[in-house]
């Protein structure tokens, strides 16, 4: 029988190696994995590059991450924290590498990697600094940056809903980056609200099929706060 | 400043007068700062559905006090409601709304735009101190019509509507209208052309006050 | 306020160009907007440019617009018809032109128009004679192909559910490829099996929210015939 | 071919040897013909998870008589059930499933396979009529392995194991393990290895039958 419960966030964190790249969903304090990213404080993993919208959010989650100097880069759209400057901090003392990346960017790379896309032209960026470096080439007379996949080798994603096959939902603006995330890693682990029997989420209402989804670990979390 | 003969208008006054120009059925995104004003500005009984880069269509007012829903937030992190009709995606599906030209209208706050209408609005300099970028770039490139509400002039005084961009650009060439605490400006293929003016403003005054060339409409 | 309902068929074709490029959902006999399809027959449309999946399903609908020779050019992945010869009839008579596209890439080329992503490198096709003339790169050791975004004119799509703002869902496998073509036409025209009032879809189950969608025709039509 | 001293598989048989060799929790297609008859052999109490290029996940059996479902087809048009668990997406998320490498096996038919697992299962000329390709050629290169099931020898005898194909390729280089009515074969950087026969058959026999050099495994 397929279960891809498992019983402990320690359980759900094995194998996930030295140097990860890991792809993390929630966009504000919503939809944030952050009992897995913490899972990963227990661990002795280092040198993490982590892939997130924000630098985290508030003092939980990735904030911790980074200010416990597990992560060595960022990439990123947005890299703030609201009411910390953890990630500033740490930028400025040259101690963690940032690649900044157009928020639309970011997604539709992670998406191409799911997608078995590995580049793309995207008018984002073109004729900005951000395009430096970068392929440019016309298409209907305007210029398109060449963008590449991003790959992680571990996702960590909230969802509201999960059945053991990996089915799952997510709420309102929770969705956010959770399923383009769970679907471009190699190994993709996931934090429950809630268990559902494997039937039980209507089939058009799935957002990620369990194809994407390797291990689920089920904590109720409660209402993101701020 | 004192001898002047007309009123600034007020942030929510720019708001509001961006609200009164939005046709009823578009797609609005809308950026933080004086933009997110606009949403409580449209004319009632006038169905305008605004879009939110975090994956919500349909975003209704601020939530009354008390009935806060922590699961749903805008772009710029506040709390807010959805309409009936409203729905929910992911961030890829978010950003081909955007990238896809299906968002029609993107009011954004600027740094600068010059007469071309290339607009800077996500950094200060080249070597920012962790730069920061968001969806800026993308709505720029993708929303149909981009406009930026912005005040006239910075602080001391410098313009903000101008020949060239000092600051980074956020994309060449995407700004099509500006609203202003003194006026509301065309970006056209003949540069700066100005629409209308508060109360009291001058051509004069308001040119000296703008970077480059002011242009009167052309006759229809 | 916004109602995107129209009352008749021919309400909803009004201003579709001559030598329009339209884009069909449906695969196999399933989500198939038959009545639209079959509305451009009252039309003096000619020369059109139909992608779809397949050739059309029995004798109704895109079987029937071949039929008549509307169609000068089909881009499609598999061109046949259950039960009827008349496109094989029209492509060996040298009647109609045949752009033949991998299913994979047909879906990937919509998505991309949708999308706002001019052209995308993807595996498929890489090696055979339907990359021949195309741009190939090698990405990870592996040859790609550059294939380009597929903008429609017009999309004719069936959804199972729609309200006046225009947001869709559909019925099991009748989604397929209806939400890619609804993203990637500049007219997006629907008929719908239900409407419903604003609001009584759940805004979760939405899967083509109504940015995506310019007219809706109520026309039940019941369960797929094959 | 009378005096043969083995028995030749079924089409079924075919169909059950390789569902014998799926391993639970794998994500599979299956093919149209033989492939499709893979699904109702799968060993009970199993748990594999079928997909079709239309947009399902978790098929199920197929229907009783008078209980079909209308919206319910796989990609062969065939109608189908869904399972508790199941899913439905669009074409475009189908798509990212195969070309992104999420489903682990697809099980495909084929005019001929070479030793390097070339794949020739689309089109049987350069100039076919109205040439169809389907799902074919994005299976071939997405899936994580593709096995193929069909008859070791064409209808009048020559062998579909080949040096190099005569039919237009799917994709060079993707097939893994063939599944004929003779034998299991393994194509790896060796070329054609030998995995097993079906009772009786020979070594020599199987060679007369295969199109290119048939290697013993090597030892592990």
């Amino acid at each position: 029988m397929i279960n891809k419960f498992v019983p402990t966030i320690a359980a759900a964190l094995e194998g996930v190696p030295q140097a990860a790249t890991l792809l993390l969903g929630g966009f504000g304090a919503v939809g944030q994995a952050n009992l897995l990213i913490e899972g990963l404080l227990e661990t002795d993993l280092r040198d993490l590059t982590v892939v997130a919208n924000n630098a985290g959010y508030g003092g939980v989650g990735l904030a911790r991450l980074l200010k416990e100097g597990r992560v060595r880069k960022l990439i990123c759209s947005y890299p703030r924290i609201a009411g910390s400057t953890v990630f500033e901090d740490l930028y400025r003392a040259g101690r963690i590498e940032l690649e900044l990346t157009p928020q639309g960017t970011l997604a539709e790379r992670m998406r191409a990697a799911g997608a078995g896309i590995p580049a793309f032209y995207t008018p984002t960026g073109a004729g900005t600094q951000l395009a430096r470096g970068k392929e440019v080439c016309d298409f209907g007379g305007r210029p398109h940056v060449l963008e590449t996949a991003l790959h992680g080798d571990v996702a960590l994603v909230e969802s509201w809903e999960a059945d053991r096959w990996g089915n799952l939902t997510y709420r309102k603006a929770g969705r956010n980056f959770n399923p383009v995330c769970a679907a471009a890693a190699r190994l993709t682990i996931v934090q429950t609200q809630h268990r559902r029997e494997l039937g039980e989420i209507d089939p058009e209402v799935i957002v990620t099929p369990g194809i994407f989804v390797d291990r689920i670990v089920h904590v109720p979390y409660g209402d993101p706060q701020d | 400043m004192t001898d002047r003969t007309w009123t600034p208008r007020t942030r929510t006054e720019i708001a509001a007068r961006v609200a009164e120009d939005i046709p009823e059925g578009w797609y609005v995104n809308l950026g933080i700062g004086v933009p997110t004003l606009v949403a409580d500005r449209v004319p009632e009984g006038r169905e305008v559905i605004f879009h939110a880069e975090n994956g919500i269509l349909g975003i209704g007012p601020a939530p009354e006090p008390g009935a806060l829903d922590r699961w749903l937030i805008n772009a710029g992190k506040q709390h807010v409601t959805l309409l009936p009709g409203g729905a929910y995606f992911h961030h890829a599906d978010s950003f081909s709304m955007i990238r896809g030209r299906h968002i029609d209208l993107c009011v954004l706050g600027a740094y600068e735009v010059s007469r071309d209408g290339d607009l800077a609005n996500w950094a200060r300099s080249e070597t920012d101190t962790a730069p920061a970028v968001g969806g800026a770039m993308d709505l720029a490139i993708g929303a149909r019509q981009v406009w930026v509400a912005m005040e006239h002039v910075t602080r001391d005084g410098r313009p903000r509507l101008v020949e060239r961009c000092g600051y980074p650009l956020t994309s060449p060439a995407c700004v099509r209208r500006i609203y202003t605490d003194l006026a509301v400006i065309d970006v056209t293929s003949r540069g700066f052309e100005l629409r209308d003016m508060v109360e009291g403003m001058t051509f004069e005054a308001l040119q000296a006050r703008t970077g480059a060339p002011l242009l009167l409409p052309q006759p229809a």
